[in-house]
């Protein structure tokens, strides 16, 4: 089990819509083409039901970085484009205040077949991570004693 | 959550997809330490009867009641399980799945530790959503029994028939004045021989004499609303401009003559037209797009037509778009299109043989032919940074299939009106794959064309002969059987198979909110699993506008269309997902922020309640209206709001799950 | 170079034999399987290639119609019954035509009327001048030398060997132009011609190149013996009557030990047992290369069994000592050969006897004058 | 599934009449059985102690290579033989500990 | 003898077969699904990755396998053969025989202990014979319905699984029954099999051990192949260099097919890329005469192949010998260079083409001059045959890849869907047009 305890240095939290990002990175899986393991993919109906307070939470658990990979203007939900944006610029001034650096918070419009877009955001995080380091150099992150022993 | 949870998860191995890049043994054991799991399994391929048989065991023995899977996407399998657990006797929203091929091995096979690692943290995390799993039940609606098909081309007709023949209504909707679309530009049909508009008009008599099918010309649709069993359609149809009486009449006095696009602007006709022959309907109609607006003479009247448009609505349960193919339009100068008169495409050839069927001599531009080239694959196999780009910027790098045939079966029909022809071929690959293709390549071969192979980076040239030469164009083309030869062929007349092309219907993609695939055709869900069904529930694709087909294919395309339209909606009932908003009245204190934040109409408004002998004001949400997008959620100051299955509670636990060390896990074991 | 594409070729060839040239689809199927092509020679679709897009400059300068034995291993095995070997037999044909500057070839392959007929007159004749202008007929016993004296028939033979060889030499002179003058650039020293003639000798003897394609099938190889036994008839009854007629048409009739009677029955032997069987073959058409026989396939083993039949009965007449039926069944004979040896073997199928062996000799002459430039290169370069 | 419907003969009688019917291929298959066990056999001797490769076990024991490697897979696949790593271009076979 | 009685009557478990009768299925028709081996899955099943989106052939079949089982309106008969169809116009009899398995399917729970009882190992099918099981099996893993089938050719019937079984579900007593389905209409979906191998001589006739057919290589690509990984039949070595030819078995007028297979390209490509993935080292060489990439997204696999470096060389293969080692010789003229050569590979697999696979006879049907089910009006109602109420999906109407199958199989049940409403008094509720 010792290859199981390697570290990954950081953690990229991928929200991606179904309609959009997750589709997209399922279509870069068909494609078959690499990029970091330290990503992870969380399906989401609409990214407007996020609250600010959700990505700090998220930073302060030890989530490195987010990326919101939605579908915009393509979307299947009116509010989708215009909703998402106003929470993210809602979440960057919260960010500021707590000192994180607002890079690890980022909207992207992903298609369905976007598998070149995916790869360049996926990457462009990683690369932005490893310069920038672990957000716990930014803020202590409240890795809760009672995480572990979750209900 | 009125029982503890007792969780079983499964890994499969996806006969090795996973396997190959993922230590599965290795997570299920993991998974198997983690707390309320019962039982942590692996399979080969889960989605099998045994795979299946083992989860409904489980649930049944051990009583399992989350099932957690990681496996495939789960646009694949996420219904397959669902009815798995439900044939158990479990509620289908008590399972969670993980998508492990798509989104791990298959895009970490260079770092297996790596794979194995986010995928114990994955289903870690879809454990750890589990928990907080309610049991759900799917919004049953009442389906409208009738189907819009868009398009009446020869994939509409015949949707729009089958689904007719199986009980359900249908409203056939077609943009320009006649039905029948490209297949009534065509002459004689592979590979059978038969004219295309005589099948046409047997169809179409089919159609409309068929009790459940309304047919609407000239329309267009021009709104999209609502969700599947209940869309609304807003239409808007074109004055004919002219009535059965004096139909003919109008269109005898009619003077203003517009290129005709039916026969590819090589002939005229006069703006009140009929575009061939034998069309439905036989009642001439007023191109409006072209119309000057002058009068006509009627009976020694003048009259102006007037375009007296026509608004409809109507509520169908599903939409199958059929809206078809563009012919691909070579650029100007493409192989000398545009510019040298003897340059044509197949699609114009076919039509000036269509409108000279007495010609006993092949004449273009006022010549007698003796030599034609014919050039496969243009505007198909574009290759990037070799062809020019096409208008969005895109090469067409996708075979259009229907053009090798075509061609080799203008070639018979050249050379049995025109003896004597000399015919030179030039492909890359001769594509006659079809049954009773293959005859076609046999029989051009037979009849003395010459073929000749050119390299798709290297493709032909078309220019004009110097004064003198015995021919008007010359093609220049390197043989590919005869090594790499430089060949000159002298030529009369230069064809150009040309392909098929995405037609422009931005307006109808964005209201129908269907996906483009890479090639820009329209995208099914999946080639195999849903091969007509598009993303989006209840639209379904027939024919062309999915990709290039022959007639045959769009036919088979559009019954298959026809059937999946019959299943959704014969019943009468369709299941929406149970994903809308929930209010928790208990923390709800009625600030009206959703309300404010919600963009649909009768989705969520404030109800005044009597709760403990006061009235309070709670927010009420209305299943049918709402689209579980959730921008009520984030707005709700107490978190009173949540969207069933994908609460926030739900992602702050996957988050948490996440974000723990590896090294706690195995620890934890 | 470009070539400009040629329509014409094609439908010209067609007239010369019923092979496929169409239906190929150029898959190298038939190249591949055939056991004569090589890298410098890899036919037969090279050659159908050629047609197709009308090379005719380059086919009639090609060899490569001269190295195929017509074993028909490409046409059974043509994936699109284009019959390439049958397409290289129709090439040969056009290619006799054209290294013939008479124009009687081409008239004899693409007109039967012309090849019958020419046929015909020729016998015609010969029976008219035996009519007229024949010796005194002996009829109480057989005296064939008085009334065909041996001095006049010799005279008649040295003046049609003198008549084929003047037009095989100009039609072999023609072929050496268009095969080692016409588009080649390079000069091939004279002295090849002549270390490299062993090969031309060998070939015309042997046809040994045939026997390649024989590996493992034993019914061809039986093929190319009963080609050979003909061969070795018909040359030696050539040879016989051109330099030996005075010691073999004679009328005293030789002990049977005598060399004179049993070479003329060996070589009466195989001939008809030759020609037999080429007719009985084309008949039946078992064989792959029989299937499509063209009229002038036909004519000349036809002629050469009547020739011999001719002979057989003329000699057995003579030996029953009956000598009207005698004198007639050698008129006869003489009707026959004459046009057998004055028309078909310059202008007909007969020529390709030394066509292929010139074929060989040629390729060898051109593929040792390219290892000459090869060797010849470094010490240039220096 | 269609219920298959039993035979009014017993099971003896039923059985007699089977042997009777297939004879011929019973016999076949027990010269089969026959020539399997004695493969089976040879093969496991020969992997005992070593690991080896299709040829190596084919010319040992003089028989074809398809077949040793048909047989070799079947044992795989009911677990009497293990791979055991590579030589060269071809996967070393060796006899599964007994259990 | 029983008798049923459906709407719609099925013949082929395979993947345009299961598709037909699940689509039936869910607009409420009675439907039964007749399928002649043990198991449903067809073809597609032996599969291991599909074209062009390369995922789990087992992962789009399964599925669809266990949900015709299960599913409330379909009856499934598997090991069974149509014998005879009676009637017509909507009214066929259809008789059918249930060939004995031996195993009382009724009670057997497919725990396989009889499979490792018995002392038998017989050549799997399944595998292509290149892999074994035992006399007494489940004929694989994924096998539906999960039921031990007995092979009484290679039986000794020693009775060891008899008294192996906890449930004594093995039955010496079955025989074959013959039982008579009545049915409104049929769907055939009784598929095709691969050209003989044995017809072309040129390429060893089958004869040579280490040229093997496309299935075969589906097999050893497919997680549960015979040997685990790819290696060649005749020596079970790891091959490095492997070559396709294509058209082996199709547009070849000797073998008198003269029409194109339509899959083959296809699926050597796909092979070659699963090559390229099993064995890094290995080298596939594709002889083509002509690449038919037509579907969707197909051009672009072939440009993936061409770009992942498989080597695509234009000409017909003429010939296969093999080195005195088992090595095949292929030899074939570069059509584009002029040449002729012969190249020595590990392995060779013959892109054989496809042919109808069952008779048609019984079904009162004449095959068209392809052999594959006539077809008179391809441009109108490209699913009916020449007897009415009888329709054709997928490879039975001719050469098709699985999408293609699977449309024309949701195509043949809209057609039959339609023609039991117009033969059978379902009461449709006749209305006009709704608009407002």
């Amino acid at each position: 089990m010792t290859d199981l305890m390697q570290k990954p240095e950081t953690k990229i939290l991928i929200l991606a819509t179904l309609a959009g990002g997750y589709a997209g990175a399922d279509a870069t899986g068909q494609s078959h083409l690499d990029y970091p393991s330290n990503t992870y993919i969380l399906p989401v109906m609409c990214p407007v039901m996020f609250p600010p307070e959700f990505f700090i939470r998220s930073f302060e658990r030890g989530i490195d970085g987010i990326l919101l990979m939605y579908s915009g203007t393509d979307s299947p939900y009116k509010v989708e484009a215009a909703g998402t944006a106003k929470l993210i610029n809602q979440s960057y001034e919260l960010m500021k205040e707590r000192g994180i650096d607002i890079r690890r918070l980022r909207l992207a419009a992903i298609c369905t077949v976007c598998v070149k877009p995916f790869l360049k955001e996926v990457n462009n995080m990683h690369t932005l991570l490893k310069g920038i380091g672990p957000v716990s150099a930014e803020i202590k992150p409240q890795q809760a004693e009672a995480q572990r022993t979750l209900p | 959550m009125s029982e503890k949870p007792k969780i079983g998860v499964y890994t499969c191995y996806c006969g090795g997809n996973i396997s190959h890049t993922v230590k599965c043994e290795q997570v299920a054991k993991v998974m198997a330490d983690q707390p309320d799991v019962v039982i942590s399994r692996t399979n080969m391929s889960l989605c099998s009867d045994a795979g299946q048989s083992q989860i409904e065991e489980d649930i049944r023995e051990l009583g399992v009641n989350r099932v957690v899977i990681g496996a495939c996407a789960p646009s694949l399998h996420e219904p397959t399980f669902r009815n798995t657990v439900v044939r158990a006797g479990l509620n289908p929203y008590l399972y969670h799945h993980v998508g492990l091929r798509e989104q791990d091995s298959w895009v970490h096979s260079c770092d297996c530790d790596g794979a194995t690692c986010k995928a114990v943290r994955l289903m870690s995390a879809g454990v750890a959503k589990a928990r907080f799993l309610d049991p759900l039940e799917p919004i049953r609606l009442e389906a409208e029994k009738q189907a819009l098909v868009i398009g009446g081309g020869v994939a509409g007709l015949r949707s729009a028939l089958d689904i007719a023949n199986q009980g359900l209504r249908v409203v056939l909707v077609e943009k320009s004045p006649f039905l029948g679309g490209r297949m009534a530009q065509l002459a004689k049909v592979f590979p059978t021989g038969e004219e295309a508009q005589r099948l046409l008009s047997e169809l179409i008599d089919e159609v409309v004499q068929h009790p459940r099918i309304g047919v609407f010309i000239q329309t267009e649709v021009v709104g999209v609303s609502g969700y599947v069993g209940k869309y609304g359609i807003d239409l808007l149809q074109h004055g004919r401009g002219v009535t059965a009486e004096n139909g003919e009449a109008l269109a005898a006095g009619c003077t203003q003559f517009v290129p005709d696009e039916f026969n590819y602007n090589l002939t005229e006709r006069k703006v009140i037209y009929k575009p061939y022959q034998g069309c439905y309907p036989a009642l001439p109609a007023v191109d409006w797009d072209h119309y000057d607006g002058e009068s006509i003479l009627l009976n020694g009247k003048k009259e102006v037509l007037q375009d007296q448009a026509q608004p409809y609505q109507l509520t169908v349960g599903a939409i199958v778009v059929a809206t078809g193919f563009d012919p691909y339009t070579p650029h100007t100068g493409e192989y000398g299109y545009g510019e040298l008169p003897q340059v044509a495409t197949l699609a114009e050839l076919i039509r000036h043989l269509a409108v000279h069927p007495e010609a006993k001599s092949l004449r273009w531009n006022g010549r007698i032919v003796r030599d034609v080239v014919m050039v496969h694959c243009v505007g198909s196999r574009e290759i990037e940074g070799v062809d020019a780009l096409q208008e969005d910027g895109l090469v067409n790098n996708y075979c259009s299939r229907v053009c090798c045939t075509a061609t080799l079966h203008m070639i018979e029909e050249l050379h049995t009106h025109f003896p004597g022809l000399n015919i030179f071929d030039l492909y890359q690959d001769i594509r006659t794959y079809g049954r009773g293709h293959e005859e076609y390549y046999r029989s051009a071969l037979s009849s003395g064309t010459r073929f000749v192979r050119y390299n798709g980076e290297d493709r032909p040239e078309v220019i004009a002969a110097l004064e003198g030469d015995t021919h008007p164009v010359l093609v220049h083309v390197k043989d590919a059987l005869t090594y790499n030869q430089e060949l000159e062929i002298p030529a009369d007349l230069v064809v150009l198979a040309t392909g098929m092309q995405p037609r422009q219907i931005d307006d109808l993609v964005r209201m129908l909110k269907v996906s483009r695939g890479n090639d820009r055709f329209l995208l099914e869900v999946h080639p195999k699993l849903r091969p007509v069904e598009t993303a989006v529930n209840g639209v379904i694709l027939a024919g062309t506008a999915q990709g290039p087909m022959n007639i045959q294919e769009s036919i088979l395309a559009a019954s298959a269309a026809a059937a999946k339209v019959v299943s959704l909606l014969g019943s009468g009932q369709v299941e929406l997902q149970p994903f809308v908003a929930a209010v928790n009245a208990a923390k709800c204190d009625g600030t009206g922020a959703c309300v404010e934040a919600c963009e649909y109409e009768g989705a969520i408004a404030l109800e005044t309640l009597v709760e403990n002998g006061k009235e309070v004001k709670r927010a009420v949400v209305t299943a049918a209206n709402c689209s579980g997008c959730g921008a009520c959620v984030s707005v709700c100051p107490n978190r009173a709001i949540d969207v069933q299955g994908w609460t926030l509670a739900q992602y702050e636990a996957m988050v948490d799950a996440i974000a723990m060390d590896i090294v706690d896990l195995v620890e934890a074991e | 170079m470009t070539i400009r594409l040629d329509p014409t070729f094609l439908r010209e060839l067609q007239e010369y034999g019923e092979g496929g040239f169409s239906e190929c689809f150029n898959c190298g199927n038939c190249t591949a399987i055939c056991p004569y092509t090589s890298d410098d020679y890899p036919f037969p679709r090279n050659m159908i290639r050629l047609v197709q897009i009308g090379g005719r400059e380059k086919v009639r300068g090609s060899i490569d119609p001269w190295l195929c034995y017509y074993c028909g291993d490409c046409s059974e095995t043509c994936p699109r019954g284009a019959e390439p070997g049958e397409i290289m037999m129709s090439l040969r044909r056009w290619l006799t035509a054209q290294y013939d500057w008479t124009g009687l070839a081409r008239k004899f392959y693409t007109s039967e009327v012309w090849e019958i007929g020419s046929m015909v007159v020729l016998g015609l004749l010969v029976i008219l001048t035996a009519v007229f202008f024949h010796a005194p007929i002996v009829t109480d016993r057989v005296e064939l030398n008085t009334f065909a004296p041996v001095e006049f028939i010799h005279t008649a033979d040295w003046i049609m060997a003198g008549f084929l060889v003047f037009f095989i030499t100009t039609n072999v002179l023609r072929m050496h132009k268009f095969i080692m003058r016409d588009g080649v650039n390079e000069r091939i020293p004279l002295k090849l011609y002549l270390t490299e003639a062993w090969h031309l000798v060998v070939h015309f003897a042997t046809q040994k190149r045939w026997a390649q394609c024989e590996e493992g099938k034993a019914k061809r190889n039986w093929s190319w013996i009963a080609h050979m036994l003909l061969v070795s008839g018909y040359v030696l009854m050539l040879v016989i009557i051109i330099f030996f007629l005075k010691w073999f048409q004679v009328d005293e009739i030789y002990p049977i030990w005598h060399p004179q009677r049993w070479l003329g029955y060996y070589a009466t032997i195989v001939l008809v047992f030759g020609a037999a069987r080429a007719i009985i073959g084309r008949i039946r058409k078992t064989l792959q290369m029989h299937r499509f026989s063209h009229p002038s396939d036909w004519i000349f083993p036809v002629l050469l069994l009547v020739v011999t039949l001719t002979g057989i009965f003329q000699h057995t007449f003579r030996y029953l000592g009956l000598p009207l039926a005698t004198y007639y069944t050698y008129v006869v004979h003489l009707a026959f050969v004459a046009p057998m040896l004055i028309l078909e073997v310059p202008f007909g199928k007969w020529s390709h006897l030394y066509y292929r062996p010139l074929a060989v000799y040629f390729e060898r002459i051109r593929a040792r004058a390219k290892e000459v430039a090869l060797v010849g290169q470094p010490a240039a370069a220096d | 599934m269609m219920p298959t419907e039993t035979s009014s003969l017993s099971r003896g009688e039923m059985l007699k009449r089977l042997r009777a019917e297939h004879g011929e291929s019973v016999e076949r298959t027990q010269q089969l059985l026959r020539e399997q066990k004695r493969v089976q056999q040879e093969v496991c001797k020969s992997i005992r102690e070593k690991a080896k490769t299709v040829p190596e076990i084919a010319e040992e024991l003089g028989m074809k290579p398809a077949d040793v490697l048909w047989y070799l897979a079947s044992f795989r696949k009911y677990g009497l033989v293990v791979e055991e790593g590579m030589c060269g271009d071809y996967p070393l076979y060796r006899k599964a500990e007994e259990k | 003898m029983t008798k049923i009685h459906v709407d719609a009557l099925v013949v082929g478990g395979g993947i345009a077969g299961m598709q037909t009768a699940l689509d039936l299925g869910d607009q409420g028709y009675q439907v039964a699904l007749v399928e002649k081996e043990p198991s449903v899955g067809g073809k597609m099943i032996t599969l291991s990755k599909v074209f062009p989106t390369l995922d789990c052939c087992s992962c789009i079949t399964t599925p669809k396998m266990s949900a015709v089982a299960h599913h409330p309106k379909i009856q499934l008969f598997t090991y069974c053969e149509v014998d005879r169809v009676d009637g017509q116009d909507g009214e066929f009899t259809v008789s059918v025989v249930q060939k004995p398995r031996y195993v009382n399917a009724d009670i057997c729970t497919g725990c396989r202990l009889c499979e490792y009882e018995c002392p038998i190992t017989v050549p799997s099918m399944f595998d292509r014979g290149l892999g074994s099981y035992h006399a007494v099996r489940v004929p694989f893993s994924t096998a539906v319905p999960q039921i031990a089938v007995l092979d009484i050719e290679y039986c000794l019937l020693c009775g060891k699984c008899e008294k192996v079984c906890p449930v004594g579900a093995v039955d010496f007593t079955q025989t074959p029954e013959t039982f008579e389905i009545d049915t409104t209409s049929i769907v055939l979906a009784t598929g095709f099999e691969m050209t003989d191998v044995s017809a072309k001589k040129e390429y060893g006739a089958g004869r040579l051990s280490n040229v093997i057919d496309p299935l075969m290589m589906e097999r050893f690509l497919a997680p549960t192949g015979p040997y685990g990984r790819v290696l060649r039949p005749g020596d079970g070595m790891e091959p490095t260099t492997i070559a396709y030819v294509q058209c082996a078995g199709s547009r070849d007028e000797t073998l008198g097919i003269e029409y194109c297979s339509r899959t083959c390209c296809m699926y050597a490509i796909k092979q070659s890329m699963l090559i390229s993935g099993a064995l890094p080292l290995a080298e596939v060489t594709i002889f083509y005469m002509d690449i038919r990439t037509f579907g969707k997204g197909y051009e672009q696999f072939y440009q993936n192949a061409k770009a992942m470096g498989v080597e695509f060389v234009r000409g017909k293969v003429a010939s296969i010998q093999e080195d005195e080692n088992h090595y095949p010789i292929v030899r074939v003229e570069l059509t584009e260079e002029g040449r002729v050569v012969e190249r020595t590979f590990d392995l060779v697999v013959l892109s054989l083409g496809m042919v109808l696979g069952d008779p048609l006879a019984r079904f009162g049907l004449q095959p068209a001059e392809d052999g594959f089910a006539s077809l008179p009006s391809v441009n109108a109602s490209p699913w009916a045959t020449t007897r009415p109420g009888v329709f054709v999906a997928g490879t039975a109407g001719g050469p098709m890849d699985i999408v293609d199958s699977i449309v024309t199989a949701s195509a043949a049940a809209s057609a039959a869907s339609a023609y039991i409403r117009s033969k059978t008094q379902v009461s449709i509720e006749e209305g006009e047009v709704a608009y407002v």
